[in-house]
């Protein structure tokens, strides 16, 4: 069998958690030989991806389940939650001064594809970021 | 976690410059804006923030600072920005804080700035 | 439901990716307020009982699981592989100038308490640091 | 990974300093090999490891050292350690090496020592 290119990381809905899963994005992208402001963006939407979570999902496992897929030219994550999902199809445009409601155009803007998957049984993201 | 958050913060002339230290998320975010508002109990209009120690934000960390922002406006006030990590850099302009707060390099710039 | 103290994280067997858990690790222990040097401790701990799964397993999944509880006073570090196991009652002890067995002694010396769980389908090792 | 290893290494009359940068794998420890080899083919005795900048270790990387303080004794010189962060003092001291090579604080410390 080859090598499964790819890290899991679990982690409980407990304030800064996100930053634990930061530091492990950090290392797989190292390792995949991304620059510097790459990483940082990864991490960015990683952070957003998962207090989305944290905050909206309603989850009663309060966990927040993550993939790093190390392909060849690109990495893949994954960001799953069991809660209760939400239309994704509705999506703001950012309005000056509003609130709240920067998280998925930031995830947008910072990785190469982000794809929702979300039903009643819960979401998934899955954000591509190529490294150029 | 890691980045236990602190703030620290002094007058400068007509300005009070705010530096952070660690992640800005929501509780970070509150604590700019208790020394903000104590500021500007005392008068002050004018703010840097100085961002040099922080590598991390959160949205919901960077929304308190548009809030900030709000409020200095209301004041006829100012608020710039200095030492942004690239990534914190371009997470304002997605966000459209660029539009209402002058970025500088240095807070010598910041505080140099009319 | 209350919340998993619980952080999960699997690894391929690739070179360096104990890091990546070393990184996890220090985090977790930081959120559980560990000092400094017993962080460091647990890390080369964890280093041990990885490259061992890495080197000696033979696991055809080609994966290292790696779960950190965060118990009220200590901190347990479970890392399980689906390999071909070994004897584990059979234990060094340091000679000088041997060339190679320390990771088992390691790990026992540098954690409050280390247990194996081993059989034909793989090893489990339990590691347990107390906060002091 | 994070940590590439680096190693850097200079004569300081009798001495040798080996400096490493990064983790200590069994990579890095042949690395370190190739660095020592170089200069006992040089007739260098005595040798210096700085190890500053490495934070982390594993028992394959150092047990790779241990072969290399044996080699050293072989041809009646002399290996020490300095700047050993606490995690790896402690490592080497489980494992042993402590009693083949003296520790000392500094690089000074190491080459002041007859
Ligand atoms: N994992 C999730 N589970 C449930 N709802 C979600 C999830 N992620 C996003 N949402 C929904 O999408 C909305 C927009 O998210 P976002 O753009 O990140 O802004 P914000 O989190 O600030 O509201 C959220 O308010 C929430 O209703
Ligand atoms: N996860 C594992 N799977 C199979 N065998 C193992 C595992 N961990 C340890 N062992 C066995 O225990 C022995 C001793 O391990 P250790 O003390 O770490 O020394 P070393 O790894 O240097 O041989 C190994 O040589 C190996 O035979």
């Amino acid at each position: 069998m080859t090598i499964p290119k790819k890290v899991c990381l679990q982690i409980p809905m407990l304030p800064d958690m996100e930053l634990a899963a930061t530091k492990t994005a950090e290392e797989v992208a190292r390792f995949m030989q991304f620059a510097t402001d790459s990483i940082d963006e990864i991490k960015m939407a990683l952070i957003e991806g998962i207090i989305n979570a944290f905050e909206h999902s309603k989850s009663s496992d309060k966990t927040v389940y993550i993939q790093f897929d190390m392909q060849d030219e690109e990495l893949e994550v994954t960001i799953q939650d069991y809660g209760t999902g939400f239309d994704a199809s509705q999506k703001n445009s950012i309005q000056l001064f509003q609130k709240r409601g920067y998280g998925r155009a930031l995830m947008e803007a910072l990785m190469d594809d982000v794809k929702y998957f979300t039903s009643p049984n819960g979401t998934k993201v899955v954000m591509k970021k190529r490294r150029h | 976690m890691s980045d236990a958050f602190r703030v620290h913060s002094r007058r400068d002339g007509q300005f009070a410059v705010i530096s952070t230290e660690g992640y800005i998320n929501n509780l970070a975010g509150d604590k700019i804006v208790e020394e903000f508002n104590t500021f500007v109990s005392q008068d002050v209009k004018h703010f840097v923030l100085n961002l040099e120690k922080t590598q991390l934000v959160n949205s919901i960390g960077v929304s308190i600072l548009i809030e900030v922002i709000e409020k200095v406006q209301e004041i006829g006030g100012t608020l710039s920005f200095c030492r942004l990590a690239p990534i914190i850099a371009k997470t304002f302009k997605i966000m459209g804080l660029t539009q209402y707060a002058t970025v500088f390099e240095t807070e010598e710039d910041a505080l140099a700035a009319k």
